[in-house]
């Protein structure tokens, strides 16, 4: 177990089972993205009080499951680093961070546009969409964190720690959030809570939500890689590997 | 065209202290001058005064034979200043930098010139790195650059061999030799023992003080 | 004399070396604008911090006050410009941290250029990269604020104008602190006091669109804060950054 | 199928511009990030490329550079 969590933690290991894993990845996140839009666009029936708006849930939904899970991978990505010191789990943390803040601009893009046709404006104070948007912001001040210190390691451990209270702050805001929402405004229409939906509009959900996983996974282990170059520069292994490209 | 940089009657107070009193000095090109004192006596307020950063102080400047005052303009394009700290940018590469301080020099944008600055200080291969991952002598070296890059003939420099090796030591003590041998005029602190030649001119600074506290 | 041997070479070299002041100005403000502009896209977090925090402490109103649309539509344009205005102070602290810490801001100073030009490029920088990005997000946070249509172009205008003023008043007293180690708060204490004539007309030219009067002479208004800024404040800044060095 | 013509898909019974700004913005996005991946990865190799040829470089012109200085200054 140890022996293997410390191989795992080579970042010359990593390196290499991660060239191996990635295409797969990529071509599942292809396959699967390309099979849910089309099926989520053209063949999912169209709900019964949006219309056809409803279809941006296809694109929503898994932007704002991977906004939410991307940054607890951050945050255990920072415990591992912490705990063990593996130094590949933070350059991994570092390199989710702006893909999880795009993740939730996408969200929160795909909710307002979402919002003209359901609530006749671009944005409402919705519970959901305040909750998102304050996600953004931890991501942001991780992302600023990060670079704000000169010195790398402070910088890990200063976006682990930021990473691991954010963590454990997210539900808190979540419901805060959400209690601050029905004071003011008894539950209104919101624009992803539904009741039960039909096999043939879960599905499509379902896989563009694994698609979107598969991206993630697909993305951070090579931009992990290039991490991996660049924090290791120095490395024999890494000058030996530049010699080979050339 | 001759260089001149006098000072009359100079005192500087500081926090109720005289740094020094009645300094007269007259620089003139061709020498080397060398301010020496101990700590806090006030070395680098002198050059700060000499460089025409720092007004609070009582006598008279005078750069070839006219009031300060009225010729800073035409100083100030003579001088080259080196302070404490090197002024160069740890975002921008040493290429970087010293294209802005040509710039600010009024020299024309000049590349080739560059690299040569860059390899007289034996930069050769660190041109395009940002100067953050430099050493603290490499940094300075890239400050140091600017006296072969910047032709001026006044050079104020406030310990300009602070984190350079035994090496950059020597090629700097003898670039300040061949310029002083140019025609032109060093003015310099440093803890670093000069070698003697007919150029060099020593200023004792902190006796005053001392004398002024017992 | 201790001048001794004048080699012929080196005879050149001398005459080389004595210069009479001339011009380059203009070589001078352009490669520091270069400069301030090549150093802020390399530290990318200076230049999205303040819009950040815009977009945070817009987004606390609402949390704070209500979500309810029409009460956050009329406090929207003071909202949004006192927002922006605070967002724009605090970018300024850094305006003349950096290049006070390395050493570069002496060097600023004994340059035979004309001091004041030479500020004003870093001003423009600092416009160029803070106080403009405000003004282009301001609309996006509008909407999210309820705020009427209609007012949208005029917010950004008078966001782009006024944000220019902001960052010129703002400089004098970001060269004031600059030797200061916390100059900070007592940035703000100087500063703010200044600002209120800018946010007068500039809330003020927001309002007159939503109520959908003439905003020309708000706007013009704003415009001639912004001349007088430009004539005076180089000057002032490059005298309070003397005072500072001498410090 | 949901649709019955072409022109009824795209128009997504009077929701399309939402509805394609959605999928549009989100598709770019996904693009994006997969090409900047790559071409941080294509920049990272090419500056390894040139910091070896610069080494090389280095070795070789060191102590030329030192005499270099000394030759300019005597």
């Amino acid at each position: 177990m140890w022996a293997f969590i410390h191989k795992l933690g080579s970042p010359k290991w990593f390196y290499g089972i991660s060239a191996r894993l990635s295409p797969w990845f990529w071509a599942a996140a292809a396959l699967l993205i390309v099979v849910g839009s089309v099926w989520g666009l053209a063949f999912a029936p169209a709900d019964y009080q949006q219309g056809n708006s409803f279809r941006i849930i296809y694109v929503h939904v898994p932007a704002a499951f991977l906004a939410q899970s991307i940054f607890v991978s951050m945050a255990i990505a920072g415990f591992v680093f912490m705990v063990w010191k593996i130094k590949v789990a933070d350059m991994a943390a570092a390199m989710m961070a702006p893909l999880g803040a795009a993740m939730t601009f996408v969200a929160l893009f795909s909710g307002a546009v979402w919002g003209v046709p359901t609530w006749g404006t671009w944005w409402m104070w919705d519970a959901r969409l305040t909750s998102m948007l304050i996600l953004l912001f931890l991501y942001f001040g991780v992302i600023a964190l990060r670079g704000a210190f000169s010195s790398r390691d402070s910088a890990s451990r200063a976006a682990s720690v930021l990473a691991m209270v954010g963590v454990i702050n997210i539900p808190i805001i979540k419901y805060s959030v959400d209690w601050w929402y029905t004071l003011h405004q008894p539950a209104t229409f919101s624009v992803t809570s539904r009741p039960a939906m039909p096999v043939e509009m879960w599905v499509p959900l379902l896989i563009m939500v694994l698609g979107f996983y598969c991206f993630f996974i697909a993305v951070t282990l090579m931009r992990t890689r290039s991490e991996i170059l660049r924090r290791e520069s120095n490395k024999r292994w890494v000058r030996e590997l530049a010699g080979e490209v050339t | 065209m001759s260089l001149r940089l006098q000072a009359r009657k100079l005192a500087c107070e500081r926090d109720d202290r005289w740094l020094f009193q009645d300094l007269d000095l007259d620089i003139h090109a061709g020498e080397i001058v060398r301010v020496e004192g101990p700590n806090g006596s006030g070395k680098t307020t002198l050059l700060k005064i000499l460089s025409g950063q720092l007004a609070d102080f009582d006598g008279e400047l005078y750069w070839n034979e006219q009031p300060m005052r009225r010729t800073r303009q035409d100083f100030l394009a003579n001088l080259l200043y080196l302070g404490h700290a090197p002024g160069v940018k740890a975002t921008l590469t040493p290429l970087e930098n010293l294209a802005w301080y040509q710039a600010l020099a009024g020299e024309p944008d000049d590349e080739p010139a560059r690299f040569a600055a860059l390899a007289a200080v034996g930069l050769v291969g660190f041109e395009d790195l940002p100067a953050g991952q430099l050493s603290a002598g490499q940094q300075r070296r890239v400050a140091l650059a600017r006296l072969e890059l910047i032709p001026r003939a006044l050079w104020v420099l406030d310990e300009p061999f602070t984190a350079i090796d035994r090496d950059g030591v020597a090629d700097l003590e003898a670039r300040l030799a061949a310029h002083a041998r140019r025609g032109g005029c060093v003015l310099v602190t440093t803890h670093h023992e000069l070698a003697d030649t007919p150029a060099l001119r020593r200023i004792r600074l902190g006796q005053e003080a001392r004398d002024a506290e017992l | 004399m201790p001048n001794s041997d004048p080699h012929l070479v080196q005879q050149a070299d001398a005459v080389r070396l004595f210069r009479e002041p001339e011009g380059g100005a203009g070589v001078a403000i352009r490669a520091t604008l270069k400069r301030d502009l090549v150093l802020l896209m390399r530290r990318r977090s200076e230049v999205l911090n303040p819009l950040v925090f815009f977009a945070l402490v817009i987004t606390l109103f609402p949390i704070g006050i209500s979500p309810d649309p029409e009460l956050l539509a009329t406090i929207a344009p003071g909202l949004l410009w006192v927002a922006a205005l605070l967002a724009a102070l605090l970018s300024l602290d850094s305006l003349f941290r950096s290049d006070y810490e390395d050493g570069s801001l002496e060097q600023l100073l004994l340059s035979p250029q004309p001091l004041p030009a030479l500020v004003l490029a870093k001003v423009a920088v600092h416009w160029l990269l803070t106080g403009l990005p405000l003004a282009l997000m301001a609309p996006i946070l509008g909407i999210m604020l309820a705020l009427p249509a209609g007012s949208y172009a005029v917010l950004a205008l008078s966001l782009a104008l006024g944000s220019a003023s902001l960052s010129l008043i703002g400089a004098i007293g970001a060269a004031l602190t600059v030797g200061l180690s916390r100059g900070g708060v007592l940035l703000s204490l100087l500063v703010l006091p200044l600002y209120i004539p800018v946010l007068i007309f500039g809330a003020g030219a927001v309002q007159a669109a939503i109520f959908g009067e003439g905003v020309a002479a708000h706007l013009a208004i704003l415009g001639a804060l912004l001349a007088v800024a430009l004539i005076l404040a180089p000057w002032a800044i490059a005298a309070s950054l003397r005072i500072s060095i001498n410090g | 199928m949901a649709f019955e013509s072409l022109s009824a898909f795209l128009a997504m019974g009077g929701h399309g511009p939402y509805v394609w700004a959605a999928y549009g913005a989100t598709a770019a996005l996904l693009l994006g990030v997969t090409l900047h991946a790559r071409a941080e990865r294509r920049a990272l190799l090419r500056d390894l490329r040139r910091r070896a040829r610069r080494e090389q470089r280095r070795g070789a012109s060191t102590p030329d550079s030192h005499q270099e200085g000394h030759a300019r200054e005597s």
